[in-house]
């Protein structure tokens, strides 16, 4: 038999298996979603071949929110943040990371200590800075909050540390300043944590609830899981078939999203062309 | 002129499109009175709709009106975020239209004296038992347990255990998880003690007959014919439609649910009484802000009073399954016809006479706490009823003490 | 026009030291070899021209100017790294127009100044490669046509043709050396190979553990070694040194005619025949257009080159014989005697 | 900087590139923290009743308040299990779907899953999971014969219940940092490694995992905090119950802050919580910043 | 003992081809030295041999076994890699022994394999340094040093001196060829150094555009170039070719004794005097030893190496003289005749 591949990167069988196992456990919840949307209620503990299809539990979550808005609001909001916190991270992470200064360390702690302050204690004070700047209620109070990210911060530093000084140097050498080489090196190089900070972040904000219920009170500010936490309220007992139909319908652009963009992860060949 | 504006945050308990009704009623009432701009917006769960209230409250710009949890009530008066509605009852058809409600819903409404807020969308605790698996236990499908012997009686005899003597049906199932104490209110109440004076002041979770509730409560799981641990709410109707419990104890606000998913005859009855019978009541009140001009108050009451009225009363117990809050709305002609087509209905209706304040405190969240992880603890096994109980006394005695 | 001149510099990394107070004066618009064993501070040298260093003591000096503090991109130099440093990213015409499209360049000059480039270095079909695409010595070439297009005044290249094969290497070279002609650039030049620092080079600068041993012109340092150092670096194969004895070569009676510690003469100096100083072949090395001999004469040996067509075999007895002119005096510390 | 230019022009550079991030943090995180702490030493206002200073008052009823030292119980296992459970499966998962291995795209998908869905509701599918008689884990212990059990119900199993969940959610966030990271890796080393005759083990061990130190190092700190900061799920699926069991550090937070509305003793557990985890995770990082190679 | 076979072996990234249906023998035991000009396909055939690549068709055979499908570690073999690939988080001491740790070897025994391998590449004083903390040619010998100490009985080297200075550089290739012998290796060297080739190889393989144009000893391949493209590839300066115009040099009247298209000398089969051929001297290149004249003949120009003490200057007019056996004829495509 010719081999196609080389064998020697390459995961054998018993590491397939393991792998796949893992991933039919972790895909669990999203199969037994897709099950339970797609299926009457009565099916929803139940799992018989036989189950008719149904597209009923789409038709009901639609009906009840204005879901079109809200996808358009959503969109326009992890549009936003991710852009914006794509570049104060990449210039505050680039300072960290290629810069020495003093109060650097203090700095950088000081950036650190964001990770440890969960959002959600500050609602309170938020929403008074909101309120005195005229915001409640606009999408912008919704990401301001989450413009500077401490968490993407650390996250490039960590990756432009790791990229070869070689290339920068010789940008400098091009005649390249500070932001050129930034842009222009750093930036490209890191593509596969850009891409994977972009999955995580637009995830996030796309499911992230309880501050942008609290800073918003109108249809045309509100993202989509307020919409969807219509159907988390318990006082009627959990109803799977909706929430889970209605967690595919608000769920199934990241799904997709992500299986496009999974491709960007790619060898980046940082060192190629260094001797 | 400007038109007054009145922000009303309003919760979403159960499923559906409920926004749709609640912004029909906004358009409603806007079209009777023209000065007035109401803006329902939705607020999440009860939960998240007083975070989001008292966070704006704090910013200093809360809706003008809310429909909270009843229970919130103390809470609210402490955080000085409302005001009573005694100021805005000036004529004779205002005092007519509050005292219209089933005094069972006011109980929570009002304390020293004062009417803090206006009942809306209210449950009760009921009882839904399965009607084909009293049959095949041999008991008869149209004569539901209505005390604690014949529960337990029925109970033995519904459930039923497979051949390795694990149980596939219990006999009843009282859901113990998120707020115990609302169910365990279903076993007080019977047993003829109230856990909370009428000030919020004072609890007696060590009182015998409360001790005595909660024992029964843990024997039946210690018969083995309801499930151990602790019981997940949500979980119950499903349990119900799966058969695997053939009497489950929830909200009325569960019978639309339940009317469309059990594939099998069920009844809705009263909570099976001993020394007397009872339930808790539950739900959500209208409350007004304080921190809002009076012009807005004024449109909130009026607003209030408006959606309280009987017609949109029985529409919303129709579109929600919640209770009618007066008598008038069972007597309009939709509701009557409703209950008459569907008798379960008014079950609630008729428990009502008998039914008794959900538990409400100053520091109520904390207090409720107190009681909760005594419950929970008796029902794991990790306390005894009476250690458990003495125990939240002791802790609710420690809260409640600056409140004296 | 650049000069550039090293006044005292010397480089530390903790204990660790790369150069050791080094003084240079490179003229404007010439052709400067850096000529040196491995690890000497050739490279460390051209990054502190570069400004890719910062020296831990003395002072760079670009056209009188001091740029000691400097930022590489602002002393109008070139680079070509040693280790290439091409960007992974950009293919092979980007890499090359990369400090074009940096300056703002219009788009039609980039693009005629890389079509020129990649011609002169024989890129042409490669230019849409990535460098994880190419050979070693085409991403060679890729790092000296990022440094040549640019047509900065001052270039700096570390070991540009190592990797080339010998043919390209020698076009490279009139290339270069021609292009530096006509722009009058002023070129430091990495090498270790000697015909290159030879054949290019205007001065050649001999550096030893982080020390200049000698600087001048090929010839020069052809011709006189400084040191015993110098005079075997230069010249493949190397000078002869032969320890003397009492003006004698040492375990022999072979009376040479100079004084001094040791006696140098080059392979290629040395005539090989029947008569003169008698000598055994030991060992005979083939290298295709000649032949390296090496011949014991007591207890010394001696490499002679000859021609690659004669024969010769171990064993052999030889006569040694070499100009007066050829032989070369080293005191006992290794320095050249007059 | 290796190179060149003027100490202090760096410096300034450096600052107006943080300026933009550090205005932000300062003006939505650090302000409104520290006006937490200021706030820790003062009485809740009660309506009629204002703050008032109350010393260290609040931070004495937390030593004496048995359900927060449940939770810091609770937290500390649970933080045992999740960060090095989390961490491991992240980084055994990146290195499979790093390399060609069949399904990649869907394993990778599938990995990813528990970020992308949004965690109310994934919180309800487990709730299912865990439900007895009928839920998954009961079909499929029913059909090995084993008992029925309460998973979320009784107090034994209830953290670990949770516990799983977190690790479900975590590794498939941190494995796209190891994936990203190991994109980044130079392939020549590995063909050096496969020379040289190492198994894939040791070429993990020896080159791998130590360049992948600086993801690690952000993995660890982020897994750290986030294993006293992840609650979303226990509002589902216990909410701390039964009687405390499975209560987390921030889950009592937000009972007290929330429900409670307690700020005063809210502002001091929040204040314990940040010092404690800024310091631990300060140290991490600062400690094993030295230790890293970064190139 | 370990001999090595390519069959038939291509390979192809996408559209472009590296190489085209190699086949290759290299005997047990034998130094065998790859030649050829920038990206003919070198690094690919030893990549293919090491199992780096897979070859697009084709077969590899190394001791009478088919290892096509085999990963690099079960086909013993040792590496240099062109671009070195040293791990950048280990201490050089920790990448050369590498290998051995994974094999488990003894500590002790590493240790003292360790120490060998450092004093022969002169590496001692390193051994705690990181890849970072190395010069250039410091890094080469690491490489070197990993591939050496784990004592393969097939030994790969891409370019592994090409950034030494010419001193170390022949020290190197002594104890190269010294281990090689030793432990009867089977070494297969890249090199675009034709000293290097022709010195140490036993067999050089010539390779051109992914194709073999000529293998044999470097003897065969300097004395009898199977092709206008070895003519010109092996020999620096490289042998010159004339087009023949019917038995006449182009352009003059000079009849010489062959055939063909076009005629071969090397330079250094040249002599050059008063007499013989005219010509004339069109340029110098002073190469230390010797220098290179171009020298014109009608509209061909010749390039003739000559002594370097020498005096010549452009212009001048000298004659040119070359045995029968020196010359070599080649056809119209560059194939040498009979
Ligand atoms: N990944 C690739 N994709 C496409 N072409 C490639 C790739 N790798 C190498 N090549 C091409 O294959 C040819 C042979 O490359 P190889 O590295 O074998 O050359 P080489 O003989 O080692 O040259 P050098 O002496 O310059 O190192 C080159 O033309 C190169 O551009
Ligand atoms: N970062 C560093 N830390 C410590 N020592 C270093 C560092 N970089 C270089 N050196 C040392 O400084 C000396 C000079 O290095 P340099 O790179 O200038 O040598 P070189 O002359 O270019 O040698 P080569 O011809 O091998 O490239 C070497 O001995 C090297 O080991
Ligand atoms: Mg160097
Ligand atoms: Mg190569």
């Amino acid at each position: 038999m010719k081999p196609h591949r080389l064998t020697y990167n390459e995961p054998g069988w018993l590491d397939t298996l393991a792998a796949w196992v893992l991933a039919l456990l972790w895909i669990l919840p999203l199969a037994y979603a897709v099950w339970t949307a797609f299926h009457p209620a009565e099916f929803s503990t139940r799992f018989a071949l036989a189950a008719p299809l149904t597209l009923d539990n789409f038709a009901r979550a639609w009906a009840a929110a204005p879901f079109a808005r809200y996808f358009l609001n959503t969109t326009l909001l992890v549009g936003m943040i991710l852009a914006v916190q794509l570049v104060l991270a990449t210039l505050a992470a680039f300072a960290f990371a290629r810069y020495d200064f003093r109060g650097k360390n203090v700095a950088f702690a000081l950036v650190l200590v964001q990770l440890m302050i969960m959002p959600d204690i500050l609602l309170v004070e938020n929403y008074k800075s909101m309120a005195r700047l005229g915001l409640v209620d606009t999408l912008v109070a919704i990401g301001l909050p989450y413009f500077a990210s401490a968490f993407a911060i650390f996250l490039l530093r960590q990756t432009f540390m790791g990229i070869p000084k070689e290339l920068d140097e010789a940008a400098r050498v091009e005649g390249a300043s500070a932001l050129q080489t930034l842009w222009r090196v750093y930036v490209p190089l890191a593509r596969p944590v850009y891409t994977a900070f972009a999955l995580v972040s637009v995830s996030f904000h796309w499911n992230n609830f309880l501050w942008p219920l609290i800073i918003t009170n109108s249809v045309n500010a509100r993202p989509l899981t307020v919409g969807l936490q219509v159907f988390s309220s318990v006082d009627q007992g959990v109803d799977w078939s909706v929430i889970t139909a209605a967690t595919l319908m608000t769920s199934a652009p990241l799904l997709i999203a992500f299986l496009l963009f999974q491709r960007q992860f790619v060898q980046s060949f940082m060192r190629a062309g260094i001797k | 002129q400007v038109p007054v504006e009145v922000q009303f945050y309003y919760p979403v308990a159960v499923g559906g499109p409920i926004a749709k009704t609640i912004d029909g009623f906004a358009e409603g009432f806007m079209k009777e009175n023209p000065g007035i701009k109401v803006t329902p917006i939705y607020a999440g769960t009860y939960q998240e709709t007083i975070v989001k209230a008292l966070t704006a409250h704090k910013s200093g710009t809360p809706p003008v009106t809310s429909v909270l949890l009843s229970t919130d009530m103390f809470t609210l008066i402490d955080e000085d975020a409302v005001v009573p509605f005694d100021n805005f009852i000036k004529t004779d058809d205002d005092k007519a239209w509050l005292a219209g409600f089933y005094k069972a819903f006011m109980m929570n409404s009002q304390t020293g004296g004062k009417t803090w807020g206006i009942p809306f969308q209210r449950s009760t605790v009921v009882m839904y038992w399965n009607k084909e698996a009293f049959k095949e236990a041999g008991l008869d499908p149209n004569k539901p347990p209505t005390n604690w012997a014949e529960l337990k009686d029925a109970a033995t005899k519904l459930t039923k255990k497979d051949a390795s003597g694990k149980v596939t049906q219990w006999g009843v199932q009282i859901p113990s998880s998120g707020f115990p104490y609302w169910l365990f209110q279903t076993l007080t109440t019977p047993n003829d003690a109230i856990l909370a004076n009428d000030a919020g002041t004072q609890v007696k979770f060590d009182d015998p007959k409360v001790i005595d509730a909660l024992q029964t409560w843990v024997d039946l799981g210690k018969a083995g014919i309801h499930p151990p641990g602790v019981v997940e709410w949500g979980t119950t109707p499903k349990d119900f439609f799966e058969r695997k419990a053939a009497i489950i104890y929830t909200t009325t606000g569960n019978l639309t649910n339940i009317k469309a998913n059990a594939k099998f005859d069920f009844g809705v009855g009263m909570i099976p009484g001993n020394k007397r019978k009872g339930s808790p009541t539950g739900g959500g009140n209208f409350y007004i802000f304080k921190k809002s001009t009076p012009a807005q108050q004024e449109a909130a009451f009026k607003f209030a009073k408006w959606v309280t009225q009987p017609e949109r009363a029985a529409q919303w117990s129709m579109d929600t399954g919640y209770v009618a809050v007066s008598q008038a709305a069972y007597d309009t002609p939709t509701l009557k016809k409703y209950g008459a087509d569907f008798p379960p209905a008014l079950v609630a209706r008729d428990q009502l006479p008998v039914s008794v304040a959900e538990f409400s405190t100053h520091d109520n969240q904390r207090v409720t706490k107190a009681l909760n992880d005594g419950l929970q603890a008796a029902l794991t096994g990790t306390k005894t009823p009476a250690q458990a109980m003495k125990d939240s006394q002791q802790e609710a005695d420690r809260i409640l003490r600056s409140y004296k | 026009m650049s000069s550039i001149e090293l006044a005292g510099v010397a480089k530390h990394w903790g204990d660790a030291a790369a150069l050791h107070a080094v003084d240079l004066r490179i003229a404007s618009g010439s052709f400067c070899v850096l000529l040196g064993p491995s690890g000497c501070g050739k490279s460390t040298t051209l990054r502190i021209i570069a400004g890719l260093e910062i020296p831990s003591t003395g002072k760079v000096i670009i056209d009188g100017q001091d740029v000691t503090g400097l930022p590489p991109a602002k002393r109008g130099i070139a680079m070509v790294f040693q280790n290439y440093a091409l960007f992974p990213h950009l293919s092979v015409a980007d890499n090359i127009t990369f400090g074009l499209s940096v300056r703002g360049m219009p788009a039609a000059e980039q693009a005629m100044r890389l079509g020129q480039t990649a011609e002169l270095l024989g890129l042409g079909a490669l230019l849409q490669r990535k460098p994880s695409q190419l050979s070693g010595g085409q991403q060679q070439r890729v790092a000296l046509g990022r440094a040549l297009v640019a047509q900065a005044k001052v270039c700096l290249m570390d070991e540009p043709l190592s990797n080339l094969d010998a043919q390209l290497r020698q076009e490279m070279r009139r290339e270069l050396r021609d292009l530096q002609r006509q722009l009058g650039l002023t070129v430091v030049y990495v090498t270790h190979d000697q015909t290159e620092a030879m054949s290019m080079a205007d001065q050649v600068v001999l550096l030893n553990k982080g020390r200049v041993e000698q600087a001048g012109t090929p010839r020069e340092l052809y011709a006189r070694p400084a040191s015993t150092f110098a005079a075997r670096f230069i010249g493949t194969p190397p000078m002869n040194l032969v320890a003397l004895d009492s003006g004698r070569i040492a375990g022999s009676d072979v009376v040479v005619g100079v004084g001094g510690a040791s006696l140098g003469v080059r392979p290629e100096s040395i005539a090989i025949g029947t008569d003169g100083i008698p000598a055994v072949v030991q060992d005979v090395e083939y290298l295709g257009a000649d032949m390296v001999l090496r011949c014991a004469i007591g207890s010394e040996t001696l490499l002679v080159r000859a021609d690659g067509q004669r024969h010769c075999e171990a064993g052999e007895r030889v006569g040694l014989r070499w100009a007066d002119a050829d032989a070369h005096a080293f005191d006992g510390d290794g320095r050249r005697i007059a | 900087m290796t190179s060149g230019s003027h100490p202090s022009r760096q410096a300034v550079h450096a600052w107006l590139m943080l300026l933009p991030a550090l205005v932000l943090l300062v003006a939505f995180t650090h302000w409104p923290a520290v006006s937490t702490l200021v706030d820790s030493f003062f009485s809740t206002p009660k309506g009629a009743r204002p703050s008032v200073w109350a010393g260290l008052e609040n931070y004495e009823v937390m030593a004496g308040d048995p359900v927060f030292w449940k939770a810091v119980r609770n937290n500390l296992a649970f933080a045992a299990a999740t960060i090095p459970f989390s961490i491991g499966l992240a980084l055994a998962m990146a290195l499979w779907v790093n390399e060609r291995i069949a399904g990649r795209a869907f394993l990778r998908m599938a990995y990813f899953t528990p970020t992308v869905l949004p965690m109310i509701a994934v919180a309800n599918i487990w709730l299912f999971f865990y439900t007895p008689q009928y839920g998954l884990l009961e079909q499929i212990t029913g059909a090995l014969g084993l008992p029925s059990h309460n998973w979320l119900g009784s107090p034994a199993t209830a953290l670990g219940a949770v516990t799983v969940v977190a690790i479900w959610k975590e590794a498939g966030f941190f494995m796209i940092f190891y994936l990203a990271a190991l994109q980044t890796m130079n392939p020549s080393l590995r063909e050096a490694a496969a020379i040289e005759g190492a198994s894939r083990w040791y070429f993990f061990r020896r080159v791998q995992w130590p360049l992948l130190m600086p993801t690690t190092l952000f993995v660890l700190v982020n897994a750290f905090i986030n294993a006293f900061r992840m609650v979303d799920h226990l509002f589902v699926l216990t909410r701390g119950g039964p009687d405390n069991a499975s209560t987390l550090l921030l889950y009592h937070l937000y009972e007290v802050g929330f429900s409670f509305w307690d700020t005063g003793y809210a502002a001091a557990i929040t204040v314990v919580l940040i010092v404690v985890l800024a310091g631990i995770a300060l140290f991490q990082f600062f400690v094993l910043d030295k230790k890293t190679h970064y190139q």
